[in-house]
């Protein structure tokens, strides 16, 4: 999967037709085989992007930023990161207009050890779902699958998942790297920033984790896309797509088999009802 | 360290003092502080500010904080804290007007809404002191009438003759007899301060001091004879947590009194 | 005072290093979702005392926890009763095995800031009861540049015993200060005093390790350069890309900005210090709503000069140690090597 | 059955201290303004007894409950929470009580799925008109919290 020359020639494009003021693409690193998200604003910079299957981190994050707030955005989106994409516009937080969106065919990005990641093998929907110009050819929804870590853990008893969870929020410094890598965490004051809100707790304790990654992760339930942006930030290598998957399982399971950011317009799950929604837990 | 709040004065609509008194009075003795230093003030539950001492250590016993309802912290203060109640203190912090070196010269304060606070304990200071100073003037602005701090006292200043107090506010009222106009217009207009041996202490709203600052240089004085107290957000006061670093300057350790001249050496970032 | 060499092979120091699992209260890097924490071992197979370097967090959790607490208090009928919080678990003796030299060198760095005027006690004390042994290591990975900062075999002071390959297999132990002098004379069963050529061979060993560097630079000019580049408008496009996620400052081994913030249940609480970061919004707003920081170039400026410049000012060492941990963890992979060698060399244009 | 469920949870639960002989458990009740808070009144007016363990907190619709509540009530002092509202189709706000319904079942699961049992949190739907019902629900809740023991899963005075 190599766009690299269509992209450059796209961006190139836009500059010169004068259609965006900044451009977000990838480049390498320059030291390693790793690439670096970078906002071009200038004709001059196109020949640093490129797109492989090492351009993992998704891009719609920095439609909340300072630098891209009513400025003409162009950027790249696989499947995950325009399903991210289109919930920010259903969501009223970036203009359509104002975006210039190329979309991919995606074919998969790699994790760390140079393997298909996991969330790739998994993905539902590979192609870009919003786009101005797609680039390769697409590939078709998938079939859902449900997420292999949640099953094995699904399948242990509660007091193996309660350690094993434990053990998760133990090693949670608190940095909140999540919440600001995240895409469609883009309030300008979170409720798990400490500093904002006096309804949670300052210290960087385990206590305060649990209360604010599971908070954190249901406001994001019905939401979240899978792109893992927050597992690649996570400086303690948390799992926290297990949070994610398991509610997207339940949403998908009982509500109408939801996906998030799949189609225009459509909010998350929490926004909308059936009658039929299953009522059997309730006294 | 406990403190009982003694009394509670409402200064301004979002202002109020609080007049603390040691709980343990051996500690009343110890606890000695010079003008412009502060202390980590917590209510203990809610968390910990940092506020200025706003009297002098001249007249002991008791010593004021004066606090703005503004963040979080000091809008549980307002709310929770009663006369009789206790908080914690830590301090007192920081470095303090050059006092020794302010002997003998004509003082000229310029303050505006709660930045009267640091300048207060000064002032107190130079009153209790009066025979070491030359001339004293006061000028001191606030948004309206209702936000002049310390009224009774700011009252008594007028009346003693050994000052000169010049008020004003931002915009004109009906009852309003003093100036009219913003802090540095009426420096110029109305103060026309004498360069010679003359020391300016200013502390105010950052606007404030900046315009204040501009124009001082422009009546001519020397940025070593002006001196102000800055605000940073703190946390610790001890030169740790490294949140008031501007550049290499702890504003805890080494502030938070500044000469304007050391000030303009620092990285533009207050 | 005379420092002692041991030497031992490879067998040898996995028998020492049971040994001292065995003797005393021990924390180790230990495999944790692909990372490895520091965290206290019962026996040498769950852990490994040689983690690659990428993958393991900092030392500094062991000393300046990620939150701890620092006082107590409790509303009684007779008034408000403070009292210091009892019980720190990092405060008794312990020994360290597996201590990366960036990170041993960081904590150095944070001796110079917690025992500056006032003296943090509960830091001093767990300083005080800790033997630090250190890693192997052979060779540097991507993103280390230790040795452009001050890292140097003679210059090992900061581990009280240093283990360090030599030729042929063997591997000496070296005592760095008097504790670790003490600490190795109780510890030395089955280790041999090393002959002569043991320093000779250590260095040797280094020259191939500092060989092995991708990334080099000259820190006493960058010092000079970025001096006067505050208002550089690189310090404006560099961090475009940032998220302002905070996990530099959280895993780097010499950041020490903490927070104080308390804690309450019903008329008791706690008063905790926890992490913070200089890269969060809120680090500087005050209650006005006045922000000296308000935007991402601002405290990208801030970070950088405060480790290269203002610290050197200050205490007269660099606020990084070349460990490469915040480039690692960057989500976006900004290299702070990268930066501040734009920085500097921005002047000559 | 009762033995079954007793071992189950024995086994289940990680016990991490022995309750005091004299424990009861705290349990976070929120109500609906409209039905359930109406229903509890009756509960007391008509004097049907219930167990004293339940603090009731009021809002005005069940969809007011942020699964934060819930979150925040197990991390402070409460030992389970009970949440209560209006039927399906008699909510004051027409349809408040559906978009609660699927927060719940995210909730639920995804506290269980973190180890927490499936009764620490329960819901019911309780009308202005079921006072016994309510005074049912409260006791169960109460007899199934009183047996999984005392929460102390990442409660905020230990850690």
């Amino acid at each position: 999967m190599d766009y690299t020359k269509q992209i450059q020639d796209i961006a190139g494009r836009l500059f010169s037709e004068n259609k965006i003021d900044v451009f977000i693409g990838y480049r390498n690193t320059g030291f390693d085989e790793n690439q670096v998200p970078v906002l071009i604003n200038q004709y001059k910079d196109v020949d640093q992007l490129l797109f492989t299957d090492k351009s993992v981190f998704n891009l719609a994050n920095y439609l909340k930023y300072e630098h891209t707030r009513n400025k003409r955005v162009g950027l790249v989106v696989k499947g995950c990161d325009s399903r991210a994409l289109n919930l920010m516009l259903t969501e009223k937080q970036v203009k359509r207009e104002n975006l210039y969106v190329v979309g991919i065919a995606c074919k998969g990005v790699v994790d760390e050890t140079g393997e298909m990641a996991q969330n790739c093998i998994e993905c539902v929907m590979p192609d870009a779902v919003i786009f101005d110009e797609m680039l390769g050819t697409p590939s078709g929804r998938r079939e859902y699958q449900e997420n292999a870590d949640v099953r094995e853990l699904d399948g242990k008893t509660l007091t193996e998942r309660q350690e094993y969870f434990e053990e998760v929020f133990e090693s949670c410094i608190r940095c909140n790297a999540c919440r600001h890598s995240c895409p469609l965490c883009y309030c300008a004051k979170c409720c798990i920033d400490q500093e904002t809100a006096t309804l949670f707790q300052g210290a960087n304790t385990t206590s305060s984790a649990f209360h604010a990654l599971m908070t954190w992760s249901l406001h994001l339930a019905g939401r979240c896309v899978d792109c893992r942006n927050c597992e690649k930030a996570c400086p303690s290598h948390l799992p926290l797509h297990l949070l994610h998957k398991q509610n997207e399982k339940v949403i998908y399971g009982n509500f109408q088999e939801h996906l998030a950011g799949m189609i225009e317009e459509d909010r998350g799950a929490f926004y909308k009802y059936s009658l039929s929604d299953p009522d059997d837990f309730i006294m | 360290m406990i403190c009982k709040v003694e009394k509670i004065i409402q200064e301004t609509p979002d202002v109020r003092t609080y007049r603390l008194k040691f709980k343990d009075d051996s500690l009343t003795d110890k606890f000695d502080w010079m003008p412009g230093q502060f202390v980590e003030f917590s209510l203990l539950g809610s968390g910990e500010c940092t506020f200025c001492i706003a009297s002098s250590a001249t007249r002991k016993g008791t010593f004021d904080c004066s606090i703005k309802r503004a963040g979080i912290v000091t809008a549980d203060i307002h709310r929770d804290l009663e006369e009789g109640d206790e908080v914690g203190i830590r301090g007192p912090y920081g470095n303090w007007f050059p006092v020794e070196e302010l002997k003998g010269k004509n003082l000229l304060f310029v303050g505006g809404g709660i930045g009267l606070a640091p300048l207060r304990s000064l002032i107190q200071y130079a009153i209790d002191n009066r025979a070491d100073f030359a001339d004293f003037t006061i000028l001191y602005g606030a948004r309206t009438s209702a936000d002049i701090c310390y009224k009774e006292e700011v009252e008594e200043w007028k009346n003693n003759k050994s000052l000169k107090v010049v008020l004003t506010i931002d915009k004109p009222e009906d009852t309003w007899k003093e100036h009219v106009g913003v802090v540095p217009k009426i420096l110029e207009e109305v103060v026309k301060p004498v360069i010679e041996n003359t020391k300016v202490i200013t502390c105010g709203p950052p606007i404030m001091i900046k315009y204040t600052l501009m124009s001082l240089d422009k009546l001519g004085f020397n940025p070593t004879d002006v001196i102000t107290t800055l605000e940073m957000k703190m946390q610790c006061g001890l030169g740790k947590c490294g949140r008031c670093n501007i550049g290499s300057t702890y504003v805890c350790k080494d502030g938070p009194v500044f000469t304007y001249e050391e000030l303009s050496k620092l990285p533009d970032e207050f | 005072m005379n420092l002692t060499t041991y030497s031992t092979d490879p067998a040898g120091l996995q028998s020492f290093y049971e040994a001292i699992i065995s003797a005393h209260d021990t924390y180790a890097p230990v495999e944790k979702f692909g990372k490895y924490d520091f965290i206290k071992v019962d026996a040498l197979s769950s852990c490994n005392p040689d983690s690659p370097i990428p993958k393991t967090m900092s030392v500094k959790p062991l000393f300046f926890p990620k939150s701890a607490r620092v006082m107590k208090y409790k509303a009684t009928s007779e008034g408000t009763e403070l009292s210091d919080t009892e019980g720190d678990p990092l405060a008794g003796k312990r020994v360290v095995l597996g201590v990366k030299h960036c990170d041993a060198r960081g904590l150095q760095v944070l001796d110079a800031v917690y025992k500056w005027d006032y003296v943090d006690t509960d830091y001093e004390k767990r300083r005080e009861n800790t033997i630090l042994i250190s890693t192997r290591c052979n060779e540097a990975s991507t993103h280390c540049f230790c040795t452009s900062l001050d890292y140097d075999v003679e210059k090992l002071d900061a581990f009280d015993v240093a283990v360090i390959n030599g030729l042929d297999g063997k591997i000496y132990l070296q005592a760095r200060t008097e504790k670790g002098e003490f600490f190795l004379k109780e510890n030395a069963n089955g280790l041999t005093v090393a002959n002569g050529s043991a320093q000779e061979e250590m260095k040797q060993q280094f020259e191939k390790f500092a060989g092995s560097f991708r990334l080099k630079m000259d820190y006493s000019e960058i010092n000079e350069k970025m001096k006067g580049r505050f208002d550089s408008a690189v310090f404006e496009d560099i961090p475009a890309n940032c998220v302002s996620c905070n996990t530099c400052a959280f895993v780097c081994p010499t950041c020490h900005c903490f927070k104080i913030s308390d804690e309450k249940l019903k008329d008791e609480g706690v008063r905790y210090k926890s992490y913070d970061s200089c890269n969060n919004v809120y680090f500087t707003l005050m209650a006005g709503g006045h922000n000296p920081r308000p935007v991402k170039y601002r405290r990208w400026r801030q970070r950088a000069m405060h480790k290269f410049v203002y610290y050197k000012e200050r205490f007269d060492m660099n606020l990084c140690v070349g460990c490469g941990k915040c480039t690692i963890s960057c989500p976006v992979n900004i290299s702070i090597f990268e930066v501040v060698n734009r920085v500097a060399s921005s002047m000559q244009e | 059955m009762e033995t079954e469920v007793k071992e189950k949870i024995v086994s289940i639960e990680k016990p991490h201290l022995e309750a005091p002989a004299d424990w009861q458990p705290v349990i976070m009740g929120i109500l609906c303004n409209w039905c359930s808070y109406a229903g509890s009144d009756l509960t007391g007016t008509s004097r049907l007894q219930y167990p004293p363990n339940i603090r009731i907190i009021r809002v005005p619709c069940s969809s007011r409950v942020d699964p934060w509540f819930i979150i925040k009530s197990l991390q402070a002092s409460a030992d389970g929470v009970l949440i209560s509202g209006c039927h399906p189709g008699d909510c004051h706000y027409i349809s408040g009580n559906y978009y609660a319904r699927r927060r719940f079942l995210v909730t639920k699961k995804l506290l269980n799925f973190v180890g927490f049992h499936e009764n620490r949190v329960q819901f019911s739907w309780v009308s202005a008109a079921e006072g016994p019902k309510f005074a049912k629900v409260v006791s169960k809740v109460t007899e199934d919290i009183k047996k999984l023991g005392p929460l102390h899963l990442y409660k905020k005075e230990n850690i």
